[in-house]
């Protein structure tokens, strides 16, 4: 059974090497790995459901001395939600690129992509996180600069040095963790860390690698323009995907490797980063002129809703209260995750179909393509945090918990951050109903519009409505 | 050799490093500073060797130092200075210049507490000097990893997973620079002297190349090593003028830069299969399969280093133009594919929308 | 399978399963569209018809769906649910009938009926509501569904009367999820229980209790259109009419007072309530909405607009009702909730008539169109006189029974004016308008006539609807006594709340 | 402790404290990446130190194999951002 955790990164790994060496089937052959994966994803997340916690001691070395891949509650439901989101943006990457050329460019890269991001939230072991770091930034970077336009190869540079950057920071963590510790395996450290300034460097230098990253307020600066300049399955995946890679990443170490050494302080520097995120990637949405633009400051924002989480987990005691506020952290990193990959591939229709992302001028588009309005509808409802959105169900336990805790300032950060959210979605969407109409081809193509709908659904209904396992499997095995 | 001597000599390393650093960083021409750079890594790579690391300290000379250097080199040669200007920063620093010694001096602040705070802790992990490292488990498991030598026991066996990704890493780079064009024009063909010189400088490198993939099993070497050097080979012939440099063209240079990659997957599957854990090699095998996979990981390597140096996809003779061009050449190539890009400014409609754009401004 | 379980999802899924199909429909399947709108209302009526008996006999129908630890979406039938889920059934069978009528061949009619059956599951689902979470979910839902419908001409005056709506509503649920929220922290799950649950809380709660009532209220009080948050209300009346007919008799303002009366009653308890001191605070509010938004209606030439703001004033007899301790007056405030939506939903299909087929929309164009519209403006001239109180309409029973509940809750000093005020209020901005209607010469040439008068003075489906409502009206107040009437049933209700 | 290690181990912070502050405050691409570069170079003599185990002692193999690794991956990230750079002067020659 723990074979999954094997195949689930080394099959998108293998159809790597196969879409290179057979460019002619290559959509074909991407699309059966995605599948396949997605397959495998699944039969995980039954058995996790099942029997807790799976790993894996790569090579049959016990962990430390060789890589342990771990699979609980929180990785597997990331893994579910990386399949999916990726199964359909690849379906609708089959119809969006034209040319054979940019086919056979793609579908490599954008398998190694899913390696890293299945490698890393599958990796037990520090170094080997860097590595799987260093895989995915590279891969991000090479699929952002697709675009091939100035924008886009002047975003995917400054996105490279960051990046670089970023896993710089969090290879000097490592080292110093091996130095004092002389282990990289996260359970065995777990266990021996203790507090100091050995461990407090360390720790601060993988997360501020890690925030660098996972693009949290003030170091956002990159995000914007990379995904919004990348081809439109590209954005989805680098905005639902990979900044949450890198957010699991400070969810491990801070929840679980390093939670001894935690005090409320640091918790609530990440909180108050969080909201200045918030606001400000809220506004900027609202200000921005591009449709893209637009989505993609809103993923800032989102992000500062999952830091607003820390301060409130790490003030309450274990039980029950605070694993409901992990499950709604969870489900609203999971809504936002299927909600913005289907609004990029929605806006990506909207921006083939007009030759244009300009919010003023999209008037009529509820008549011209009803559908992916309707998409964009759905997933702004999830980033509104709307009912029946599973984003409701998260801000819920955001909302209560500060209550809880008696941090009631978070609220009204909350609040302010929903309305500006409902303000810079129905902005779009008053233009979309307008009855001003421009000529252009009603044609759409079902394999383009279905995948949008089906995830931005998933966010708002299947979360929503069926959120409730995702409680219990966290459950099952903290 | 007497300690006291030894420390002179680790001093005068220690001293010599920082200011390498120093100087690369500091000089503004591009050249000057990438040299400057070369050298450090060579010192560095001394540094290690008298730290009992030949294996990095190899690397180190032939790719950090070598091969990143000739890298940096080619690039300063075909890029004009602005271009390498190329914003790539959040902070605009012209104009205003006081804000920008403000920023300066906070950063500068930063980076000094980084390093206390880096030695601090460094300190308290000196004294707490972990006994239960990895090193014990390694030399206890080294007898069954099939090889003698640990650091290559730890790369290809222990933490084989982490090599196998390593790779894919490299195949990432090459993969995303096809994506951004061909290579660059070639170089003036090689003189009499320097074409006698290639043509026995080439076959020894490759020979050392095997040597070093070889001689990994048990002494300093193996995959990596082996490829840079072979990679040197590749780089020697480019500067001859060699525009492919013996590499395949087509698919089949894809069958090279995935080799690494494809053969690791292909081991580690089939004992997965067979019933074996993923990658867990059985010890009489051990010493065949990580030779056998070392073997295709170089050819991999040296590939992608080339390629790296080129800059792309070797061109077909027909385009290529012979004779050291300015960047402009490079640029009139490129131009066709910023065409077909994928950035939504350029689907069908974008003509036919453009006259709406006029009457809408307002809002 | 087992009816009590599942009557009440089946009783939303008859509007919802509709509307969601009617989304895929083609524009021109005009037959297909028609019939699956008012399949669906049929059979959420013979459904309602079986929940009001068994509600009658003491049956528990409850739906019950776990969304996350602690937080159950519940689907529960009791008299109160079950009062407005009956009114806003059968009237939703009637304005849809009017609905098929008046969007003749305009565009978008499936976007149009689809967005219309999803507003009306969403408000059954907030009748049926059995605790605050669910109430909640539907509430926002409400507004979602809406939005689409005021915005849908797509004109620049639509969509901004659809902004105008959505920041009120949208700011409003805000504040409503924090108080309840809040309220979840501190009492766990909120069930609504006739009688209240909040009593039992320890004293050093009550300061908190406070606060979140007043979110609560203003939450519920935005949709409700209390003053000063009724600013949407005038601005949303660009809306088809039988948009106009939906928020203001079926739906919308209606779930916020209906939100108000479950807060008193069921989550509070009226006594505890009282015994804070939030009673006189919502009682205040509504005198205060009730003369304003008669004023406001004294000046609106636009007829719509003149409506619009008697809601404004009309609906607060329901919170009254509800601020008035005692059984009399919570029968008063709970039979105007369905007493002011028969004779509001009469009054602006009258007015979609005029506009649709004369082209009115002022009242100052209204003069003779008594003559060419006999129907039409009898069913407006009843619900006029209606709102004012002339017995034996059913406005009258309302308006009588808050006055005695007043006397009898010792609240007649200042209860007893605000309504005689209003009354003639009323009396002053609807008689000149049936002045006008009957006896002054007509002009020349209507504004825009754009159905001539034929068999019926308009169209079919125009002219049914208000003339049924009219009857409702009338009977209403006629048959006040009769079992199953509403009164009675407000009267069952206020029995239940104060355990009498 | 020996002194090899805080000699070799502190000149690793000091040149990943150079390397940063290039990396964040210098204006040319290339000054940045080989910013980057030093700073990743310090962080391994830091691991190479930490291997040390003093004359005549086997030092630890893992951080040398750590420390390879990461000199490939650095050198296939320098790569791809000379890539990125050389088209983006082209693009710019576009304009």
């Amino acid at each position: 059974m723990s074979d999954t955790l094997i195949w689930l990164f080394a099959l998108p790994l293998t159809g790597a090497v196969a879409t290179l060496l057979l460019p002619r089937q290559a959509t074909a052959l991407a699309n059966v790995t995605a599948v396949a994966t997605t397959a495998v994803a699944a039969t995980l997340l039954h058995a996790v459901s099942r029997q807790g916690t799976l790993s894996y001691e790569i090579g049959g070395w016990s962990a430390g001395l060789g890589i342990a891949l771990r699979a609980d509650g929180l990785s597997t439901l990331l893994l579910m939600m990386t399949a999916l989101v990726v199964l359909a943006s690849s379906v609708y990457a089959s119809a969006y690129f034209s040319k054979a050329a940019e086919r056979a460019r793609f579908w490599p890269l954008w398998l190694l992509l899913w390696t890293a991001l299945n490698a890393l939230l599958l990796s037990g072991d520090l170094f080997n996180l860097y590595v799987t770091l260093e895989l995915l930034g590279l891969s991000a970077v090479a699929l952002a600069s697709l675009g091939g336009k100035l924008a886009a190869v002047q975003a995917a540079l400054r996105y490279l040095l960051v990046g670089l950057l970023g896993s710089m920071m969090f290879l000097a963590g490592v080292s110093l963790v091996y130095a004092g510790y002389g282990t990289l395996d996260l359970s065995t450290l777990a266990h021996t860390v203790e507090a100091g300034p050995l461990a407090w460097t360390a720790l601060a230098l993988m997360t501020a690698g890690l925030l660098l990253k996972t693009a949290l307020f003030p170091l956002h600066f990159w995000l914007p323009p990379a995904h919004a300049s990348a081809p439109a399955p590209v954005s989805a995946v680098l905005s639902a995907l990979v900044v949450k890679a890198a957010f699991y990443l400070v969810l491990r170490l801070w929840l679980d490797v390093f939670a001894d050494l935690l005090t409320p302080a640091a918790a609530r520097l990440l909180g108050v980063m969080g909201a200045a995120a918030i606001l400000w990637g809220s506004w900027r949405a609202l200000r921005t002129e591009r449709l893209k633009l637009l989505a993609a400051y809103s993923t800032v924002a989102q992000l500062g809703y999952l830091f607003l989480f820390f301060p409130i987990l790490l003030a309450m005691p274990p039980g029950p209260a605070r694993d409901a506020a992990l499950g709604g952290l969870v489900i609203l990193a999971l809504t936002h995750g299927f909600a913005k990959a289907g609004l990029f591939l929605a806006i990506g229709i909207i921006q083939q179909r007009c030759g244009h992302d300009r919010i003023c001028e999209l008037d009529g588009t509820a008549q011209r393509l009803p559908a992916t309005t309707f998409a964009i509808a759905l997933g702004g409802v999830a980033l509104i945090g709307l009912p029946p959105s599973g984003a409701f169900l998260g801000k819920w336990q955001l909302i209560g918990g500060a209550f809880a805790t008696g941090q009631w300032l978070w609220v009204l950060v909350i609040i302010a951050g929903s309305l500006l959210a409902a303000a810079y979605i129905f902005r779009v969407l008053g233009h979309a109903f307008g009855n001003r109409a421009y000529p252009q081809s009603t044609v759409t193509v079902a394999r383009e519009e279905w995948p949008a709908l089906v995830l931005t659904g998933t966010a708002v209904i299947g979360l929503g409505l069926a959120g409730a396992p995702v409680w219990q499997l966290l459950g099952s095995n903290a | 050799m007497t300690t006291s001597a030894m420390l002179i000599l680790d001093i005068l390393m220690v001293l010599s490093l920082l200011s390498l650093a120093a100087a690369a960083l500091a000089t503004s021409d591009a050249r000057r500073s990438v040299i400057l750079f070369m050298a450090f890594g060579l010192v560095l790579a001394l540094a290690w060797a008298r730290l009992q690391a030949p294996d990095v300290a190899l690397a180190e000379a032939a790719i950090g130092a070598g091969l990143s250097g000739a890298l940096l080199l080619a690039a300063v040669g075909d890029q004009p200075r602005r271009a390498l200007t190329g914003d790539t920063k959040p902070v605009h620093h012209h104009d205003h210049s006081n804000l920008k010694l403000m920023l300066e001096w906070t950063v500068t602040l930063l980076c000094i507490a980084v390093a206390g705070a880096l030695a601090w802790a460094l300190a308290q992990a000196f004294e707490r000097a972990p006994q239960a490292t990895l090193a014990q488990a390694v030399s206890e498991n080294l007898a069954t990893s099939g090889v003698s030598n640990p650091v290559t026991a730890v790369l290809l066996n222990f933490r084989a997973y982490d090599t196998l990704l390593e790779l894919a890493v490299l195949l990432t780079a090459v993969l995303g620079i096809f994506a951004l064009g061909p290579a660059r024009p070639g170089y003036r063909t090689a003189g009499p002297v320097f074409g006698g010189l290639v043509r026995w400088l080439v076959p020894v490198l490759i020979l050392a190349a095997a040597y070093l993939l070889w001689v990994g099993a048990h002494a300093p070497g193996g995959a990596f090593q082996a490829g840079a050097t072979l990679a040197a080979a590749g780089v020697v012939l480019r500067l001859a003028g060699q525009r492919t440099v013996g590499l395949p063209q087509g698919p089949t240079l894809h069958l090279v830069i995935a080799a690494g990659v494809g053969t690791f997957l292909l081991v580690g599957l089939s004992l997965l299969v067979l019933g074996r854990p993923f990658l867990g090699y059985p010890p009489a095998w051990a010493g065949g399969l990580i030779l056998l996979i070392e073997t295709a990981a170089m050819l991999a390597i040296a590939a992608t280093l080339v390629l790296a140096f080129l800059g792309g996809r070797p061109q077909p003779p027909r385009v290529n133009v012979t004779g050291g061009k300015p960047p402009a050449a490079s640029i009139s190539t490129l131009r066709p594919r910023s065409r077909e890009g994928l950035s939504g400014a350029d689907v069908p409609g974008a003509e036919s929308h453009k006259h709406f754009s006029e009457e809408n401004r307002q809002c | 399978m087992n009816l009590d379980v599942w009557l009440p999802l089946l009783i939303v899924a008859s509007s919802l399963v509709p509307g969601l199909v009617i989304f895929f429909l083609k524009e021109d399947s005009h037959g297909t569209r028609t019939f699956l709108n008012l399949a669906g209302a049929a059979g959420k009526l013979v459904l309602v018809g079986v929940m009001i008996w068994g509600v009658f006999h003491q049956h528990n129908y409850e739906t019950r769906w776990t969304l996350a630890p602690g937080l159950d979406l519940v689907l529960r039938a009791d008299t109160l649910s079950v009062l407005f889920v009956t009114l806003s059934t059968v009237l939703w069978l009637v304005t849809t009938v009017y609905a098929i009528g008046y969007l003749e061949k305009s565009p978008h009619r499936s976007r149009f009926f689809g967005f219309f059956s999803l507003c009306v599951s969403a408000t059954i689902g907030l009748a049926l509501a059995g605790n605050l979470f669910t109430f909640v979910i539907f509430y926002e839902l409400l507004t979602l569904a809406t939005y689409p419908l005021v915005a849908h001409r797509g004109t620049p005056e639509a969509l901004r009367g659809a902004r105008i709506y959505l920041t009120y509503t949208l700011g409003g649920g805000a504040l409503l999820l924090v108080g309840t929220v809040w309220l979840h922290v501190i009492a766990g799950p909120t069930a609504f229980v006739e009688g209240g649950v909040l009593g039992q809380l320890p004293v050093e709660y009550h300061g908190q209790l406070k606060a979140i009532f007043l979110l609560l209220l203003i939450g519920l009080g935005v949709k409700a259109a209390l003053v000063p948050l009724h600013g949407w209300l005038p601005q949303a009346m660009v809306a088809p009419a039988p948009v106009s007919a939906l928020l203001h008799a079926v739906a919308v303002v209606k779930a916020g007072a209906f939100g108000i009366v479950r807060v008193v009653y069921d989550v509070y308890g009226v006594n505890f309530a009282d015994q804070l001191g939030l009673l006189a605070v919502l009682g205040v509010a509504a005198a205060i909405t009730i003369v304003y938004g008669s004023l406001k209606a004294l000046f609106q030439d636009n007829l719509k607009k003149r409506l619009a703001y008697s809601t404004v004033s009309q609906v607060s007899y329901i919170a009254m009702g509800t601020a008035i301790l005692g059984p009399i007056g919570t029968i008063g405030g709970i039979v105007h909730l369905v007493h002011q939506g028969i004779m509001k939903i009469t009054l602006f299909f009258a007015a979609g008539n005029y506009a649709e087929t004369l082209g009115i929309h002022k009242v100052s164009e209204m003069n003779g169109v008594g003559q060419r519209m006999p129907a039409t403006t009898l069913a407006f001239t009843i619900a006029a006189l209606g709102m004012i109180g002339i017995p034996p309409i059913a406005g009258f029973v309302s308006k009588w029974y808050l006055g005695l509940g007043a006397i009898e809750a010792g609240m007649a000093e200042w209860v007893i004016p605000v309504l005689i005020i209003s009354s003639l209020l009323n009396a002053a901005y609807f008689l000149p308008v049936l002045y006008r209607a009957w006896f002054c010469r007509p002009a020349p040439a209507w504004p825009a006539e754009h159905i001539p008068a034929a068999r019926y003075e308009t169209a079919g489906a125009l002219l049914w609807p208000p003339v049924v409502t009219a009857g409702l009206a009338l009977a209403a107040g006629l048959f006040a006594a009769a079992p199953y009437s509403p009164l009675e049933w407000a009267d069952l209700i206020a029995q239940r709340e104060y355990q009498l | 402790m020996l002194t090899a290690h805080w000699l070799y181990g502190i000149t690793g912070c000091l040149v990943v404290a150079l390397g940063l502050r290039t990396a964040l405050l210098h204006a040319l691409l290339l000054h940045r990446l080989i910013g980057i570069n030093v700073m990743g170079a310090g962080v391994f003599l830091m691991l190479i130190a930490v291997a040390y185990r003093g004359p005549g002692v086997a030092p630890d193999p893992v951080p040398h194999a750590l420390v390879l690794t990461g000199i490939v991956v650095a050198v296939s990230a320098t790569a791809l951002a000379l890539a990125l750079a050389r088209r983006l002067t082209a693009e710019q020659d576009d304009e």
